[in-house]
């Protein structure tokens, strides 16, 4: 693991926001075993921020590491502020990925984005 | 932190007595064995002892009668098998049958020779790992060059039935490479009893040093080398010999052929009990490999839910060492090849532990370890998606 | 009786500090450097400086920067440069320029290519055993995939003119690999400065431990793996890592690096006064290789009336070490490429000698050393039909 | 050296024989340094017998042990035994000699022979 950052590591090692939030207002599942990892961000939407967000990975060290920093990132940011988070900017905010786990950073953004855009779809379908 | 290694298959501690008898060769006995002088007198009869040692290990008693080619490792050594008998060009045709199960220093090459035009049988192996003589007979025809299978494989332990193997080779005349790199030193070999054209053995698997390897080959079997120049190693491998190392492998040969039988009964008792002990307290374990026909040294589990690289990193944490994959691609991504072809579904073969047996393991660690393991299990696994599932799936059943 | 190693170009001991540094990694840090866990770590750092210092000798200063490839050998590194290259495929041609003095190494697998349809020029030396400019240019044409040619020479110890040979290559796009073998470590080496493609160098030619040689791979030229299978260097070469033998190569490297000029000096002393007091005190001996530009270490004489093996034996009875012709190729019959190359008569090119100093070598042991060549040579004289001939004619002369 | 047997160490040590012998009856000369040895025997006959025998040689270790084994074996025999003398006996007398260096034993018994026959030439001429 030398070729991991201290920031990853520190997220590998005590993961933040672990579980499944309650009534979760949107899902997002990405990935499957498969293809090596998987991610369930589950989030609580008040006032157009994600309130909470919470999540499930099976995967990698950096996988594992993404989930955790992206609950981080995406917390109290308005829902648009968390549509903008990239796959770069997770990785950067890592201290950088090794490139054979770019594609972890890329679940990560994914998975928040999927559960963002399940809240929405939500919505609309109750206006 | 105490630490325990649980991944001997991907290196091994150089042996005191090993690392003795290689000493005098940095300082002292320095010379070249080419040299016609005295200071090459000593590094060359070294040489030869060691050639002694290593076949012994495999069953040569007559050291004149068959080639040992000692390369600088094992990798290097399937690499002259293959391609040496291949550009060698003695027999006409282009098919070259192997197992899918390989290493990647022979599926590799077999790969790029593949896109030169040969054409490369991979035999399927059973769920235990077992290649099938029948389906071997099948595939040979009057085009076919080589056969490469392993003795054993290093991830899964799997003993192949390779006399067998050998036997339907042979009848056709077809020259027969085993990669015994996993096997040496822990199971009797013995080359002229088993019938193998070419083998394949390494002295970092038992004990020795790294950067000796060895390819036994049969008399009548004729190789281009792969590193041309010098006429060392019969001409087949040019390149100043690498005495210290392969001193050490000739005395690590030495000491694995003597306490072979003790060594591995050592392993495979330590082996078994950590299995045991795991397979009690841990919930949703699965074997890879061969329940019996495997190298004594060798466990492999899945541990379900959760995946390997995960578990390899937060064991590492608490100070025990093992590898998720094959030990020389735990850099790479994808489940390894050799689960796959075992038929495990991808979400067990991503979680799969290597847990590899040394001289060094002690019973008294296996409850510490087992602890740990549970905790590391239990701890990924209360983040795994997947085990949420299911424990949402076992109580939905328990619902209905 | 008294030992005197002549012969440093055949196998240099381990630098005391060179096998200090090495210790660790045969028993404490065992690790396999692709191990994903801590026992990786150590010896994963330990060849990243390594190969920094490798670099640096070569006159890499970033190490990231440029690839240096560690390899068994010279030998290897010289058999991935070319099949490397040749193999990757990617210009298009078919003739490869070298010298006609190159190592075994280089010259043997050309001879392979040749087989398979290559067209190898091997380009003449001068007597002084210097490669022209304007013939190597001249040699050049658009079908031309590589020129090889050596840094300098092991045998007669010439230095080429590497960077105007480069700039010919260069100006027309083909790449360009020399071997540094004998040169690295023993006069200033800059791979920028040079503008080579590829650099071959070894550890056991500067008191590094045999098994590890080395291959710079300048940015942009692309090789085909020699040996293939895991990904360790880069996916250029195969196997688990040779980490001792690799630590103490870039230990070596270091205090070559270090202490490159005073070495230099002191074994040009030493060759220089040895050179002298042979001169003066032995009649009939012959330079072989150019009179300046020469390795520091090397001088090569040639005994006119006797024959190179008889020496070597006659001196080994004295505790005087040397080699006779190429120190690799001792065991061979016939009189050296080298020598021929240079246009040394055959019976004088029987009688050479490489005296190669080492850095052991003492100034107040060169009397000792002329006394016992004077002896040995008046004696194989004395039983020489060669040199009884030339006494009688001597004589009829002096009658005339 | 070690590829040599003691035998052979010790002709090439103390190599028997050396020299010319004045007046030869015989002289045989073989080889060249451009094949890379060199050797030239000179005999003495008395009543058919080989009384004395020298020889010069260049070349390799080999090829003077094998000039010294020759002149051992030759001295006092029958010009009829001498001529049987084989290079396969020479290399045997030796205690072997290395598979690249049996050309030597082949010169040593070729060069006895031509001093031989260039005797046996004499005489007929004389006559
Ligand atoms: C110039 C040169 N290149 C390559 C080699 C090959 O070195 P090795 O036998 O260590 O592979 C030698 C050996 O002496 C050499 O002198
Ligand atoms: C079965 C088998 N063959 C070959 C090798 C290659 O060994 P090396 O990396 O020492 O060349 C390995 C390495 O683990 C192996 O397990």
């Amino acid at each position: 693991m030398p070729m991991y950052s201290e920031k990853v590591m520190d997220h590998f090692t005590n993961p933040r926001n672990i579980g499944e939030v309650d009534d979760a207002d949107g899902v997002g599942e990405v990935g499957n075993p498969v293809c090596g990892d998987m991610m369930k961000f589950t989030i609580k939407v008040k006032d157009n921020r994600i309130e909470d967000i919470k999540y499930f990975t099976f995967g990698c060290g950096a996988a594992i590491a993404v989930s955790s920093m992206v609950s981080e990132m995406a917390r109290g940011k308005t829902l648009e502020e968390a549509l903008k988070i990239t796959n770069k900017q997770v990785a950067e905010e890592l201290g950088g990925l090794p490139g054979n786990k770019m594609h972890c950073s890329n679940l990560g953004a994914d998975a928040l984005h999927k559960a963002i855009h399940d809240y929405m779809e939500k919505q609309g379908a109750k206006k | 932190m105490k630490e325990i290694n649980l991944d001997y298959a991907a290196a091994t501690p150089v042996d005191e007595k090993v690392l003795e008898a290689m000493l005098p060769f940095f300082t002292e006995h320095y010379g070249n064995p080419s040299s016609g002088h005295n200071l090459g007198e000593k590094p060359r009869q070294a040489l030869e002892e060691a050639r002694a040692e290593v076949g012994r290990l495999i069953g040569i008693e007559e050291p004149g009668k068959n080639k040992i080619i000692f390369t600088a490792s094992a990798s290097e050594a399937n690499n002259l098998a293959i391609k040496g008998i291949v550009t060698a060009g003695k027999r006409r045709g282009n098919r070259i049958i192997t197992s899918a199960i390989e290493h990647f220093s022979i599926l590799n090459q077999l790969r790029s020779l593949e896109k030169e035009g040969y054409e490369i049988v991979k035999l399927p192996v059973d769920e235990s790992g077992l290649v099938s003589p029948g389906q071997l007979k099948e595939a040979l025809n009057d085009q076919t060059i080589l056969v490469s299978i392993q003795v054993a494989n290093t991830e899964i332990g799997t003993i192949q039935p390779i006399k067998e193997l050998v036997a339907i080779a042979t009848e056709q005349e077809i020259p027969f490479h085993s990669d015994a790199t996993a096997a040496a030193g822990w199971i009797p070999l013995n080359v002229e009893a088993l019938g193998v054209d070419m083998l394949t053995l390494a002295g970092d698997q038992l004990y020795g040093p790294k950067g000796a390897g060895a390819l036994f080959v049969k008399r009548g079997i004729r190789l281009r080398p792969l590193i041309e120049g010098g006429i060392q190693e019969q001409g087949l491998r040019a390149g100043t010999e690498n005495v210290p190392a392969i001193v050490g492998f000739g005395e690590a040969a030495r000491l694995a052929y003597t306490h072979l039988q003790k060594r591995s009964e050592q392993v495979a008792s330590f082996r078994d009990k950590l299995k045991e002990s795991l397979f009690k307290e841990i919930p949703h374990l699965h074997l890879n490999g061969h329940p019996e026909k495997r190298l004594p040294w060798n466990l492999n589990i899945s541990v379900e839910f959760v995946e390997g690289e995960a578990l390899l990193m937060r064991l590492n944490m608490e100070g025990i060492y093992v590898s998720s994959g094959s030990s020389c691609t735990s850099q790479a991504l994808k489940s390894s090849h050799v689960l796959d072809a075992i038929g495990s579904p991808p979400e067990l073969a991503q979680g799969s532990l290597l847990l590899a047996a040394g001289l060094k393991s002690r019973e008294e660690d296996i409850p510490g370890i087992t602890e740990k393991m549970s905790e590391v299990a239990s701890l990924l696994r209360k983040m795994s998606p997947l085990y949420h599932q299911y424990l949402k799936e076992a109580q939905n059943n328990a619902n209905v």
